[in-house]
């Protein structure tokens, strides 16, 4: 026999939120293995990551200063 | 003469019915929201935008050939697509269009060559939402582009915000048992798929919303996408009540512990690991969460920076507008102006204070059981909504420590409800096909 | 041995019928014009590459499966074609080929499985063509991408230019008129079909050109698309003699009054406008200026800068090489050496001057009845041609006065040409479709 | 009866330039009023629109003096 | 209760095959060498990352609809599929799958619709194989990025290169043997269409791989595109031993006549030229070759800059990440896991070995007939492989004489290794054809 | 009758190999002669092609020349 549909939707409701909490928890468990893991036994070599992104940042911040620079000369000039 | 009057009957004014005419103002007031008010404007341009298209009158381009050639054609054509579909050629238009609908693929298959073999076209819109929505491929694109723009760090550096992030599902199934009520109370008329499919909205995630509604009930998509991408943009407003009324001046005074640095290792693992345990225990969400991580994954991997870079702008940009428009097909006034679309703007309003409440409540709980305290605010963040929820939670909690900056500890929460809400996707998606034999 | 002789007869020269010479010549020309005369390279060069890429003999990339098996098969093969086309197993090649094309496409699409079945798949250009443009969608994205690169600023600062953009069109139906006194001549075959697809070359603008013939008259594409776009990079040859020969120097050095400043919000509501008003009186043109409405929407109103970018760069320069591509598709001998083709250019030559002379006159016109006079120059500017026609009137007001600068007064008829060609285009399907009984 | 060619070509031509300037002429009415309203009824608040690409156009016009600027005074201190 | 049983069971673990859970591994492994060890990254991220998703049990994204029917269908669905197929009601599953993937296309078409109406899709991948590889689509648009980042000038300062190109692709050849060796052997039991595709690997060059095993070996190709991909990656540590050991010393300290001056027209006309010697002698190498010329057209003609940025960026980028993704669906355990895939790792690696040799070998050749000499380290750059050949000859080349830079000497046969594998291609795929009668 | 599967692959061997080598070698002829008409008949007329892309390097290449000039003038500043 066909459920009824409030029965469906209580079904859902309860597993729906078991499997959702089930697997984020699976996932914690995962995720601070794996720090661990990581942070013990395989850490970074280098201290910082120099992402390209950031490398860029850092250029145009330097740029910027230069201009900055250049700019106070410019007027301490006149 | 006779070219005239034909010319005018083909016009716009004259066939307008008044749904017609009502859509093309709910279209307009998409627009302003979007543009005025700021509403999620990349979605609900092209949204708003593809909703007017919808709705012009004899232009057709929200239907297949075969709709068209019901909508359009005369009454030889009627009469075979009546033979056709197995009705008596007498049958009235609706009956057509809803055996049409409910037809096995062969027959509309059929009905689709006869349709082009009398000179009908797919609608533009209708050739759109094929491609890009009914294939499943835009929210998937979507969702690759969300997951190269994710970063992690913050979830990483303190992984119990996954549990707010689950906590703030509970909104997307307390919306499910609300649409079963009104459809028990006799209200509406939902289907369980499509109280699984309303539900979703409580996700506060678009691209999750509009996969999980094309395959649950397409013809709910547009007022589900409507809802959920406006409510997402109304966060700032539905949020802060909610969360001042469920926490003390004192918890929401609550300054956390400095995030820890995360290495890259970590990062470039976490998709990995997330994809392992989709693979293991929960196949179903493996589209949604497998195109996230492979996003991610590129973002953090380093070695593919060209590919990460145009998952996060061509890409994305391109099937944002495709997807949009797709979304304003389902805007057309027949499926749109129908009392469950009232039901549906009820309902996700609901649960997104519902997530919300629980996502706070989440915190406390945890609060309960650790030393180190979680701020109660970012629990709110769990909803997702990234990253407007996460900055609501940093206002709130200046208003009470101005001294207290939020932000990156309620990114966590948020991004775990990017998760949260693809596993209930899966969860759902998987017990409605079962549920309804499919 | 054997093979060695299968391998020549499987090789370009033996099998390269001398149409297929000529017009691998043809597209080098094209090239030619392209690179070293600079006429339209964007769409040129993929134009003609593709239609060198059509002629490839033995490769048949601009066949369908069916076509190939056709152009391929042995005996065995030719029968059973033969014989799902209604045919006694005896019919000729050319029969053959006539049956598939006219065949429902119920048979069509048998006969594609059956030719798949028999080893042979679709040529690369023809897949890129059903895609592209047998969809519709490729001229369409291209739409909205020229509607975002759109400044409607000068025409909302003089909206009277839009007469202007509107008298050019009379190139179009002029050229209609006149293909229609060619076959009634019985000098060329036209179909009123095609002598509507032929007629728009007027327009001056390339994809409702090709959106127009791909649904009118696809066999007449390759010519229609390549003597717009010819005829587009000629406009500083073909406008300049006959802009002299309407007005005098008096009315040549007309100073125009400076345009107002056109508010943001002006140009946001604009597009909205305009859509509404194809919403109201002409659903036919609801695909082309929808997109077009929705791409210059997305570039005024500020929000959605992201898609906006994307749709004016990676977007319609990926859609124009595969436009281009298989616009070169339709360059394949047995279509483009047509009598009809050369009959396509000298109408188009004819649809480009009257367009620029009537765009000039209702200048005039317009002058008699109002104070503010407008330097009847730029009337030729509302054939579209955007920007080439613009400049056009501004260079030859500054040979008569060098101090009159005109490209910005010239910009409103321009974009005005651009809205009225895709009008017109929208009435001509409409019209042909009712006149054809489809 | 099927109308000839020609009949149908002057239908086409006729009812088509009747509908672009009809169609041209609505617009041209409508865009008038719509400029009028808003111009007096929603003017802009800002004194002129400062649109990002024009903001980008400034900063680089900036840089572009600033760096003309150090030239000048790289050359003036040789 | 009965639900969360259906769920364990729905769960990958309770589902995953051993061949499964092996292939989880080969993906991680995959990743593993692209991110830690930068092999081919852009490449083997989305294949490895494709092939883990190709093996989540239950979730059957590389399977068509019918094909995931048979998979999940129940006992009504798999008798109505085993009439479908012409089989009794009894069959079994891997019966059903064979007569499935043999059945005419009419049939598979039927089945599909009738998986459809069962409530069964295509997986995600399945769907990016369909458009992004059997339709031949991707490795041709990668084809023509790849002509639009190539620069013919040294090729066309020493044209001799040409001949190490064609030298190189004797690999190709050899391997096609050693596969039909191993078949007659009994070892192994690959068809004539097997053995060249899994030949093309010795062409150095992943979207000529991909595109032929596409046509003739559609099984094989997950494997053949690893193969290639990671030799292509091992190119530094395959090709260093065989050079040294086929050269004296003194022929590595050769060191050439610096490149002449090549002119703009050369370069844009060196892709007509190429293109049009396909045309009339190689028409089987028509879209491989056409697309790569249209590509290189683009790049030097100078006039279509926006379409060769778009071509090498956008484009191209995008068309990979859906093509490794495909790629990986062919990494389902059911096809990869096979004792041919060995072979074809072990006959890959041959491949390159012989062709680093051959193209090695013909340099010395060359050296006999002419005045300026040329050094035989670059004819291993013949393989193509680009950059990658031409880099470990410029570094073996250093190693013996460390003021002789070959980098730029070494492009040329570098790049026409590219043509002549592309050559070599259209001409196995047209023998192929001829041979199997198709 | 059907040829042996060895006699295919040898087939494919010697006519694939000879089809590289005779459409390499007419290529060969064919680069050659359009090399020398084209440098004979239709030498460039500029000097050298400025690329865009050239162009942009020495824009930028001037710029850094600039912005160091700038730096180095601050630092002797201080
Ligand atoms: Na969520
Ligand atoms: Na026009
Ligand atoms: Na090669």
């Amino acid at each position: 026999m066909q459920e009824t549909l409030l029965q469906q939707g209580l079904d859902i409701t309860l597993f729906g939120m078991g499997i959702v909490f089930t697997f984020l928890l699976l996932l914690v468990i995962g995720t601070s293995i794996m720090s661990r893991i990581i942070t013990r036994h395989f850490p970074e070599v280098e201290p910082a990551s120099h992402s390209p992104s950031h490398k860029v940042g850092n250029d145009s911040a330097r740029l910027h200063a230069v201009i900055k620079a250049a700019i106070e000369q410019h007027r301490q000039r006149r | 003469m006779e070219n005239l009057i034909t010319l005018w009957q083909s016009s716009g004014v004259a066939q307008m019915a008044s749904g017609q005419f009502i859509m093309l103002l709910v279209g307009l007031g998409l627009l302003f929201l979007a543009i005025r008010k700021n509403f999620e404007p990349l979605l609900l341009v092209p949204i708003g935008f593809g909703g007017i298209l919808a709705n012009i009158p004899g232009a057709d381009l929200a239907l297949s050939a075969a709709e068209t050639a019901l909508a359009q054609g005369n009454t030889a054509v009627l009469a075979q697509m009546a033979q056709l579909l197995g009705l008596d050629s007498g049958a009235g238009l609706d009956a057509l269009k809803k055996a049409l609908g409910s037809a096995p693929v062969a027959v509309q298959v059929q009905a689709a060559e006869f349709a082009r073999d009398a000179g009908f076209n797919n609608g533009m819109l209708y050739n759109f939402y094929s491609v890009a929505i009914a294939s499943g491929v835009a929210p998937l694109v979507i969702f690759m582009g969300v997951g190269a723009m994710t970063d992690f760090g913050p979830l990483l550096a303190n992984p119990r915000t996954l549990f707010l992030g689950a906590a703030a599902q509970f909104g997307i199934f307390a919306t499910v048992l609300g649409a079963v009520g009104l459809s028990v109370a006799g209200v509406m008329d939902f289907s369980i798929a499509d109280a699984a499919a309303i539900g979703i909205i409580g996700g506060a995630d678009g691209p999750t919303a509009i996969y999980v509604s094309s395959l649950l009930a397409p013809d709910l998509l547009g007022a589900i996408a409507v809802a959920a991408y406006s409510y997402m943009a109304l966060v700032p407003m539905i949020q802060p009540p909610i969360m001042r009324a469920l926490t003390t001046e004192q918890e929401r005074k609550i300054e956390m512990v400095q995030l820890r640095h995360v290495s890259k290792r970590e990062k470039i693992t976490f998709p990995l690991l997330l994809l392992i345990l989709v693979a293991l225990f929960l196949p179903a969400a493996a589209p949604l969460l497998g195109m996230f991580c492979f996003g991610n994954l590129m973002r953090e991997c380093g070695v593919v920076s060209r590919l990460s870079d145009t998952a996060q702008n061509a890409l994305i940009n391109i099937t944002t507008i495709f997807l949009g428009l797709s979304v304003g097909s389902k805007l057309a006034a027949d499926k749109f102006l129908d009392p469950k679309t009232l039901g549906i703007l009820a309902l996700g309003i609901v649960a997104f204070a519902i997530g919300t409440a629980t996502g706070v409540l989440m915190a406390k709980l945890i609060n309960v059981f650790s030393k180190h305290k979680i701020n109660p605010l970012i629990g709110s963040a769990g909803v997702s909504a990234v990253p407007m929820a996460a900055r609501v939670s940093n206002k709130v909690g200046l208003e009470s420590n101005p001294h207290n900056f939020l932000l990156m500890h309620a990114m966590g929460p948020n991004v775990a409800g990017v998760i949260g809400s693809a596993v209930a996707a899966g969860v759902m998606i998987s017990m409605v096909r079962s549920l309804t034999g499919a």
